[in-house]
């Protein structure tokens, strides 16, 4: 998992190297054809032109319901405050496509020999939209909000927490945390962790705050709560990005000028707005050119495709759809998940034969016009230097599932043509899925239609999807009457896959356990795995301990498309893009 | 010297001529208006297929997604092409008109029946029962019911037709009460009602035995009419996405795929004949309706 | 009068404690809260911490005390806070409020302004061809659910035409106040409202078209003409203001349908509103907003109710108000 | 002994007002009327709208309730009865209404509507039944076939009758007629009144007859209350009523019957000037200083009026 | 008593459209009425009386309603007059007066406009003068508080006032000939008398020809000159009052008389008349209207087609069979009660 940086658009330098490694999936047993033959998506814009020198531009923000306008990197909920955010702030040091931290950024880092103290030194010329320089204090005030008792955010997470000092302060007892240290020149500040994980480099939080404009919570000048509504971060949030914010309107859209004062210089546009557009008229809107750049839901592809005056960027998202096994319950004593012998799904064979009869690339290439295909592993090809692209993990074989059920003694006894279990009772398996998105409901059926092809019983839980609280409710308290569920997970920008998979982990809605499981997600996060190599080879092996014991079977991995105006120049959604949301401009 | 309102007097009476025989009445008048007979007819013709074309359709395969078929234009084949899943939408259509009439006509019915009992007790006592129970229905009518009724279906644990139903129900007779009331409040002044008060009969038997019959035209006339409001009762709560679980066909569900520009222009056979066979259901039931309303009110009858 | 609407202010009272009251068990009952979804924006948190969050804001606390608080707190003003907002619901509603207002009204104007002329056209000249027009556009009106219509509406006049905007509440690059400002925001709206307006005007013809039959053939009708009242006189001076008494008395209730109408039409036109709001808040189960809208619903109905009387009590000399 | 002693009935309805709609004052509808009904006599309530002559009736057959006072029937007091005592009673009072339209239900047939009184106190089997109503139908005139008609195939007259056969269906001793015929066309209300007359002998009936036709109540009635705003002013057999009235109210009710001679009109209308005069000059000998009537007082054995 | 006429009916007809075919609720009545004189029209419901009215008003819906004949007013043929000329004449020389003083007042408007509505259109005052004529008015309808009800509101006034009110709106503009249908019949007996002392009073003051329907006897006798005696839309008998009660002689005439129980001694039997007034679609046009009513009287006493005759100077009666007609109970001296089922 990761820290909230979920990298999206140009600008902010995001290095990755590029996805393609789908197009070599090894895991075929017979040579199928490409599944994502004819997509050819170009990360980069084509358009080469000069930027105008006082250009506009207007992003889309696709979605059916307003944004929050929490504009704090501190406080934000929603991804569509994020999406805000993120142009008028950036993070004090800068990532590459791997989502490690890099020294392009505004503030440099170097990190001490047992790997457990971090110094960050701010640049010269790095000030907030009203001119105050960006002190290192004010990173300090982030960690100082983020763990203060009264903060009821969900950002207080691991990385935090791992800060020397910062339980304590959190519980109250300290008004100081003794791990970070800022110097007397406002310049440097030095963190300093209990545990020494490479996960500093993908999960630490530099983003400030700016304390002198939001007001101070450690004097008492302002409280959490008030600060939280405050207008500083709602109606006139600053930060030291490239554009500043000049006008919003609540819940539909944001103006923004450029910043002449931005650090690596004077940004490319006068002026750029933020707007919602409902995700039926997206289209209509690109078309018309109301806005530039917008991300075009999957289903739409296909009239995206025909627009002339856009040009259609994707790249694969930071997610996986995955069918979860329920095959234990939460400790809720122990803090650890259980695993239950006598779960209906206890044999792996039988797991295994599902994931076998899952026929995930019709579901790609036929509803999702290829914008799906198929999932391997549970780290995904972005995360290019751990993601096994040599793994193989079933793919779709009925018959090979058949097989399996046979071994495992699932067979028909009765001629209902359902198998049934190896005792030889009935067996139906409730299946949770969640409602949302006008396909969910016939890919539901279709796994449906899949397992039944294979001789297994599958119902819907309760005749029919569910609702997304209502679904997490019942999955998350191991509602008995679930045996396998559809989820997805949005992996973040940390490989570490021990949030969702560890044995202490909540989210490990599966329930799975098994030692060699602890074993190597430790090992994955321990001080060794700041050697690159180690830690491939941990989750090289973790990969396929999960393919070989299906606790969840992953399903499908998702491009996200950007259909992006002609006239656009500078921008790409390559992680490890060089430009920068300043060089972002149009040409006529 | 006789009573001041003789003249309402005659037309309670003419009203009456044709209560023994309202049924008839009601034939009289659709017969005699070409519109009402010719959507009694059609309605007949479309109710009909939709509760006995269920019965050829295999709904397993019906329900069975084919994403080598999705959004297939009509063809031979699928005589109204294919949805989102590859499913036949001709096919849905007939399921979900027949949901969606099921579901209009329960509503109605349960809705009507609530309205009809609460309407006739605080009309037949009146006085403080009156005002309390009259009190209580200002406040339920004053319940912003989209708001609550969108609560309620996140709230319900098992959500299906039967559940919808109840909830729907429980929102909609606020009126029909209110309106049975104000009719039972007069109904209690004239001497019928006296009479058999004197004559010795309990108050549920006058209630439902003496008022209520003579406030059945009142209620037939009210319950049409309703009827057609209801049957596209889920289409907005489905578009909402809070109608009917989807795999439970219903008009709504097919009209809510009018989404996007997309489907409502390439893509028109998913939503349009669901669409227009919800307004041409909904005008027949109409027209049907205003025929019965003017069988109802002797100066308004044409025939 | 006075006394009256002081009265029925007061009685409000009771009345929305017990909405409140039910409001809020039922938002209690919902699965999930504004918590559920927090893994979303940051998969890093635990569930513990989440827990621990939950603690801190009171969720786990029994609803009838997070009812005591949140109403002790309501009477000063304070509907809480949005958990998804992170603002006070008071001020996050009153950010929303105006364009909800400002739809509505002009909704329901525009209902008005359609609904009254060929109501009356319709009651006056019963079984004229004008007539049959304006009951098959009103049966129309009845069938066709409203957001098809709003749908196509903003297909055919966005999307073909491209006369309206496809969506939001007004240009963010002009200045507010200025002529240019007026007609943008007139341009946003035009859409809404009249997606809203002609499906909405089905009650108000059938009202007064039924009503203006019934009146028709009232003895101080007759009356009037055998005064030698001219015949348009006699539909504007007496049918009409009788007339219009029911639909008067109808416009507290009116007010439901409109909330309900937002609900759809804001969503449609990404127009952003206190009905898309509410969607919005159930999802996320930001119970406090949620609790929040319904009570502003109903007050503005009970409100509307008042009106209604108020406006009968003027016009109509049998509803005395002591 | 009299069949129905009325002492000082009194039937007030409130009226609500204010900040909580509490109860402000009274409608005194009926205030503190006493009259005695003697088996087989026909009771005239004369007075003009509303001053009280339904509200009285209603109160005596317990569709209102009394505010204070007594109502002895057969010597036991309506007033004091619970409602299942009182059920006891139903099949001894019952009332003829003033709307053969409304009085009937149009959804029921005639056999229904007669039965009606007979399925609440008799378990009959249907036979018994059928008879007891062909029974009834043939007493008030009707044709055997016509049980299985309803009310709006019969006119009015016929209508009333129909009522009158389901009020006769329990074999009451009292029968209260508040209005009957005044819905009626001249021309059946003579069909009616014959009709009534003829079953009370037949029968033993004790009639309460209400009206305001003072023409009526002199054809049917022996004696005669004349009640004015909820009290009586006069009460007397019908000859000293009519030949002698004594209040100046109830001349002024006589003198309202129009003159049936076209030549005697103008003198009519004299009579009436001059009695709205006396009305003016002499209200005090009439009525006390808050405007109530007197009590009454005995002027002769049968004749009371309510004069200081 | 040779006066101008202000009215003249002649063989008015009027039809009313049930289902698709005319039948005739007003068939060929004519008469006139003077200047000064009190006409009443008497008969039992459903006769047409109030249809008549309503044709010399031009009141019907003109849909499903069908006019025929004349009724000259002023040298007008009122049938035939456009709408806009018939509003010239209703409200300034005709006046109407409606039976049911609760409803033939707008509930939303003052006594004062109601009154003044009339005299907006058919006379040139003032908005003082109009107010001033408008309290004159009201003072000479009896009521004394005129300013005060002035102001009022219909809601607010007791039937009598009301009727009062409705009167004066009819006489608002000094008519010449004043219609009243039922004006007494929803009235409480007392305040019937003060309405017909009233009317009396105002009449003898304006001289104003009175069409005066009723099915009140006692009404016709107390205030008519002459009387019409009308039965299933026709006029059977035509007299001078005095005439009329001293020697009636249609059947029809004298059965109402017989049935009114305050001519008779007490206790006495009324006289009955079978049967109802037959409804417009069921009745008989030929031969004597009358006649299944009183069916002891020989077919052949009655006229194939029956006209008015002149029995006795300005008396005239329908059909032959007055002269024969007798009272069964007279010759009998019993009476069954035999239900008659329509
Ligand atoms: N339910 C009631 N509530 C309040 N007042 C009432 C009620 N019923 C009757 N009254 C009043 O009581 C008085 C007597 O009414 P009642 O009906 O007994 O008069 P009535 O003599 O029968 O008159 P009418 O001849 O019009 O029938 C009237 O002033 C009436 O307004
Ligand atoms: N608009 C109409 N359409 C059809 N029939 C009508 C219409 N108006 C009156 N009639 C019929 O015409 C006949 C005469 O009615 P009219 O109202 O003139 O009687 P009336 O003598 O005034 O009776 P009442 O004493 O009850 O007022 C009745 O049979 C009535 O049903
Ligand atoms: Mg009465
Ligand atoms: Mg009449």
């Amino acid at each position: 998992a990761c820290t909230g940086k979920e990298k999206e658009g140009a600008g902010e330098k995001d290095p990755e190297k590029d996805p393609e490694k789908k197009t070599e999936e090894p895991t075929k047993e017979e040579p199928k054809e490409d599944p994502s033959a004819g997509l050819d998506f170009p990360m980069d814009v084509s358009n080469k032109a000069e930027a105008l020198e006082d250009g506009e531009l207007t992003w889309a923000m696709v979605t059916d319901t307003p944004f929050e306008g929490t504009l704090s990197r501190v406080f934000y909920s929603g991804a569509y405050d994020y999406e805000i955010i993120s142009k008028f702030d950036e993070d004090l040091l800068a990532v590459d496509g791997d989502y490690l931290i890099t020294n392009e950024g505004a503030a440099t880092y170097e990190i001490s020999e047992d790997n457990k103290t971090i110094t960050l030194t701010i640049r010269d010329g790095v000030k907030w939209h009203d001119g105050e320089p960006v002190k290192a204090s004010d990173l300090l005030y982030s960690y100082q909000l983020l763990g203060h008792p009264d903060y009821t955010g969900d950002r207080y997470d691991f990385m935090i927490e791992n800060v020397v000092g910062m339980p304590d302060y959190n519980a109250g007892k300290t008004k100081e945390i003794s791990g970070i240290v800022v110097s007397d020149d406002e310049k440097q500040i030095s963190l300093t962790f209990t545990e020494a994980t490479p996960s500093i480099l993908s999960g630490i939080w530099t983003a400030p705050t700016p304390r002198h404009h939001v007001g101070d919570v450690m004097t008492g000048e302002i409280t959490i709560e008030e600060l939280e509504s405050s207008d500083k971060i709602r109606v006139n949030p600053i930060g030291f990005g490239p554009y500043k914010v000049v006008k919003i309107i609540p819940g539909e859209s944001v103006l923004y000028e450029r910043f002449d004062d931005y650090w690596k210089g004077k940004p490319n546009l006068k002026s750029m707005v933020t707007k919602v557009v409902s995700s039926a008229s997206i289209l209509e809107a690109l078309k018309k050119g109301e806005v530039d750049i917008a991300s075009v839901p999957v289903d739409q592809y296909l009239n995206a495709k025909d627009i002339d005056n856009i040009e259609l960027l994707a790249k694969v998202d930071l997610a996986y759809t995955y069918i979860g096994f329920k095959l234990g319950k939460w400790d809720a004593e122990k803090k650890e998940n259980v695993m239950d012998p006598n779960a209906k799904l206890a044999d792996k064979r039988v797991r295994q034969a599902m994931w076998y009869a899952m026929d995930n690339e019709t579901i790609g290439k036929e509803l999702y016009h290829g914008l799906r295909f198929p999932a391997t592993s549970l780290i995904i090809p972005v995360f290019a230097s751990f993601h096994d692209a040599d793994l193989v993990t079933p793919s779709y074989d009925p018959e090979k599932a058949k097989a399996l059920l046979d071994e495992a003694g699932f067979v028909d006894v009765n001629g209902d043509g359902f198998r049934e279990d190896a005792d030889g009772n009935e067996f139906v398996l409730n299946f949770a899925s969640m409602s949302g998105g006008e396909t969910a409901e016939p890919i539901a059926q279709f796994y449906m239609q899949n397992w039944a092809d294979v001789g297994i019983k599958v119902q819907l839980l309760d005749g029919r999807l569910h609702e997304f609280n209502s679904f997490y409710d019942m999955v998350k308290a191991d509602e008995p009457k679930i045996d396998i569920y559809q989820g997805a997970w949005g992996t973040g920008s940390d490989p570490d896959p021990s949030g969702l998979y560890g044995r202490t982990a909540s989210f490990n809605y599966s329930r799975f356990t098994n030692e060699k499981n602890d074993e190597l997600l430790a090992a994955g996060t321990s001080e060794k795995a700041f050697d690159s190599d180690y830690r491939k080879d941990i989750y090289k092996q973790w990969q396929a301990l999960m393919a070989e014991e299906v606790p969840v079977a992953p399903t499908v991995y998702r491009y996200t498309l950007r259909g992006v105006n002609k006239r656009v120049v500078n921008y790409s959604i390559d992680p490890a893009t060089e430009l920068w949301l300043s060089d972002l401009g149009v040409s006529e | 010297m006789t009573n001041p309102v003789i003249d309402e007097k005659r037309l309670i009476a003419q009203e009456k001529l044709n209560n023994p025989s309202f049924m008839r009445t009601i034939w009289r008048e659709i017969k005699h208006d070409k519109m009402a007979l010719g959507s009694l007819i059609l309605l007949t013709i479309i109710v009909l297929a939709a509760y006995i074309s269920p019965l050829l359709i295999d709904s397993a395969s019906l329900t069975r997604v084919n994403f080598l078929n999705v959004w297939k234009p009509p063809s031979a084949a699928n005589w109204l092409g294919t949805d989102d899943g590859g499913r036949d939408v001709f096919g849905q259509l007939m399921i979900g008109t027949r949901n969606s009439l099921t579901i209009g006509v329960a509503v109605t019915l349960i809705a009507g029946m609530i309205g009809l009992t609460y309407g006739l007790i605080s009309g037949y006592y009146g006085g403080a029962v009156d005002n309390i129970m009259m009190r209580i229905l200002e406040f339920l009518m004053v319940l912003p019911s989209l708001m609550f009724i969108i609560v309620f279906v996140t709230i319900v644990p098992n959500y299906n037709k039967y559940t919808f139903i109840l909830i729907m129900s429980a929102f909609y007779w606020f009126a029909k009460a209110r309106l049975i009331r104000s009719r039972a409040l007069q109904e209690r002044e004239l001497d019928y009602i006296n009479a058999s008060k004197t004559l010795g009969t309990p108050s549920w038997k006058i209630m439902f035995f003496e008022m209520f019959p003579n406030l059945s035209s009142l209620v037939i006339v009210n319950m049409t009419l309703s009827l057609a409001g209801n049957i596209g009762i889920e289409t907005g709560l489905t578009f909402l996405g809070f109608g009917l679980p989807a795999g439970t066909p219903s008009l709504g569900t097919l009209i809510s795929f009018a989404r996007n520009p997309d489907i409502i222009k390439n893509k028109w056979w998913s939503w349009l004949p669901a669409a227009l066979l919800i307004l041409v259901m909904m005008l027949c039931i109409n027209y049907v309706g205003q025929a019965v309303k003017r069988a109802s009110d002797a100066r308004q009858r044409l025939a | 009068m006075l006394k009256f609407i002081l009265r029925r202010t007061l009685l409000m009272i009771p009345q929305l404690i017990l909405l409140s009251i039910i409001i809020f068990m039922l938002s209690k009952a919902m699965p999930g809260d504004a918590l559920t979804s927090a893994f979303m924006s940051n998969p890093n948190a635990s569930e513990e911490q989440i827990e621990k969050i939950r603690d801190k804001l009171g969720l786990n606390d029994p609803w009838y005390e997070q009812y005591g608080r949140w109403i002790g707190n309501a009477v000063q003003g304070d509907f809480g806070q949005s958990y998804v907002h992170k603002q006070p619901v008071t001020s996050l509603l009153a950010g929303r409020i105006e364009n909800t207002v400002l739809l509505s009204l002009f909704t329901a104007i525009v209902i008005y302004l359609i609904a009254i002329p060929l109501g009356i056209i319709a009651g006056r000249w019963t079984d004229t061809w004008a007539d049959k027009m304006i009951v098959t556009y009103n049966y129309f009106a009845f069938a066709t659910p409203l957001f098809v219509f709003a749908l196509l509406m903003l297909y055919l006049f966005s999307f073909i035409l491209g006369w309206f905007p496809i969506g939001g509440s007004g240009n963010i690059r002009i200045e507010p106040g200025s002529w240019e400002y007026i007609v943008d925001r007139a341009k946003h709206l035009f859409l809404p409202v009249m997606s809203g307006a002609l499906i909405g005007t089905f009650a108000t013809i059938q009202y007064l078209r039924n009503d203006i039959i019934d009146q028709k053939i009232k003895d101080y009708v007759k009356t009037a003409r055998s005064k030698g009242v001219p015949e348009g006189r006699v539909y504007t001076r007496h049918i009409l203001r009788n007339s219009l008494l029911p639909i008067a008395a109808f416009l507290g209730y009116e007010i439901t349908g409109l909330i309900s109408g937002s609900i759809f039409i804001e969503s449609i036109f990404s127009y952003p509103g206190l009905g898309q709001l509410f969607l919005q808040s159930i999802s996320q189960r930001d119970f406090t907003v949620v609790t929040a809208l319904v009570m502003v619903s109903g007050a503005a109905v009970i409100i509307g109710t008042l009106l209604s009387d108020i406006i009968l009590s003027i016009v109509d000399p049998r509803i005395r108000i002591e | 002994m009299s069949l129905l002693t009325v002492n000082d009935l009194k039937v007030h309805y409130p009226i609500r007002g204010g900040f909580f709609r509490k109860v402000v004052d009274h409608v005194r509808a009926v205030d503190g009327i006493s009259f005695e009904l003697q088996p087989g006599e026909t009771y005239g309530l004369v007075g003009e709208s509303g001053c009280g002559k339904t509200t009285s009736g209603r109160a005596l057959i317990g569709l209102n309730k009394a505010t204070s006072g007594e109502m002895l029937f057969e010597g036991k007091d309506l007033a004091k009865l619970s409602r299942s005592e009182r059920r006891n009673y139903t099949k001894d009072i019952q009332m003829i209404f003033q709307d053969p339209y409304s009085s009937l239900n149009g959804r029921k047939n005639v056999l229904n509507i007669i039965a009606e009184p007979l399925r609440n106190f008799e378990r009959l089997s249907a036979k018994e039944e059928l008879l007891r109503v062909q029974e009834l139908v043939a007493r008030v005139g009707l044709s055997p076939e016509s049980i299985y008609k309803y009310p709006h195939q019969f006119s009015g007259g016929q209508r009333q009758r129909i009522g009158i056969a389901r009020a006769l269906a329990l074999n009451p001793k009292l029968i209260i007629a508040d209005e009957p015929v005044s819905a009626l066309d001249v021309s059946v209300q003579a069909q009616v009144l014959n009709f009534m007359q003829e079953i009370q002998e037949e029968f033993n009936l004790t009639y309460l007859f209400i009206s305001h036709d003072l023409g009526i109540i002199q054809h049917m009635c022996d004696r005669i209350g004349i009640m004015y705003r909820g009290r009586f002013v006069e009460e007397g057999t019908a000859s000293e009523i009519y030949n002698n009235p004594q209040h100046v109210y109830t001349k002024r009710l006589i003198a309202a019957i129009p003159e049936m001679n076209p030549e005697k009109r103008f003198e009519k209308m004299h009579l009436r000037q001059a009695i709205n005069q006396e009305y003016q000059t002499e209200y005090n000998t009439y009525f006390d200083k808050d405007g109530r009537m007197f009590d009454l007082k005995k002027i002769s054995d049968t004749h009371s009026v309510a004069m200081q | 008593m040779l006066k101008n006429p202000v009215l003249e009916i002649k063989d008015l007809r009027t039809s009313f459209s049930i289902k698709g075919d005319y039948y005739a609720a007003v068939d060929g009545v004519s008469f006139t009425v003077h200047e000064n004189e009190v006409v009443a029209i008497v008969g039992e419901s459903g006769c047409g009386k109030s249809a008549l009215a309503l044709s010399v008003m031009g009141l019907h819906n003109s849909k499903g309603t069908k006019l025929e004949g004349q009724v000259n007013f002023g040298g007008q043929n009122l049938l035939t007059l456009s709408r806009s000329r018939l509003d010239k004449v209703r409200g300034k020389d005709i006046g109407m007066i409606f039976q049911d003083p609760m409803t033939a007042l707008n509930p939303l408007s003052t006594i004062g406009r109601q009154i003044e509505e009339p005299m907006d259109y058919h006379m040139k005052l003032s908005a003082s003068e109009k107010k001033k004529r408008t309290l004159e008015l009201l003072r000479r309808v009896g009521i004394k508080n005129e300013q005060r009800v002035y102001e009022q509101y219909p809601h607010e006034l007791s039937g009598g006032m009301r009727q009062r009110v409705v009167i004066a709106i009819a006489l608002a503009c000094d008519p010449v000939l004043l219609l009243a249908d039922e004006p007494t019949t929803a009235l409480d007996v007392t305040i019937q008398a003060q309405i017909m002392d009233l009317m009396k009073e105002l009449q003898n003051q304006m001289k104003t020809g009175i069409i005066l329907i009723t099915h009140d006897l006692g009404v016709v006798a107390e205030m008519a000159d002459r009387v019409i005696v009308m039965y299933a839309g026709e006029v059977v008998e035509i007299a001078e009052v005095k005439e009329l009660f001293e020697n009636p002689l249609h059947p029809y005439t004298r059965s109402l008389l017989n049935s009114i129980p305050s001519n008779l001694e007490a206790k006495e039997k009324l006289h009955v008349i079978d049967g109802i007034v037959p409804s417009i679609q069921n009745l008989d046009r030929k031969g004597c209207r009358f006649a299944p009513r009183i069916a002891w009287i020989p077919e052949e006493d009655h006229e194939e087609m029956p006209e008015m005759h002149e029995a006795t100077p300005n008396h005239f009666v329908r059909c032959s069979c007055y002269k024969t007609f007798y009272f069964p109970e007279d010759r009998v001296g019993e009476r069954e009660y035999v239900a008659t089922n329509s």
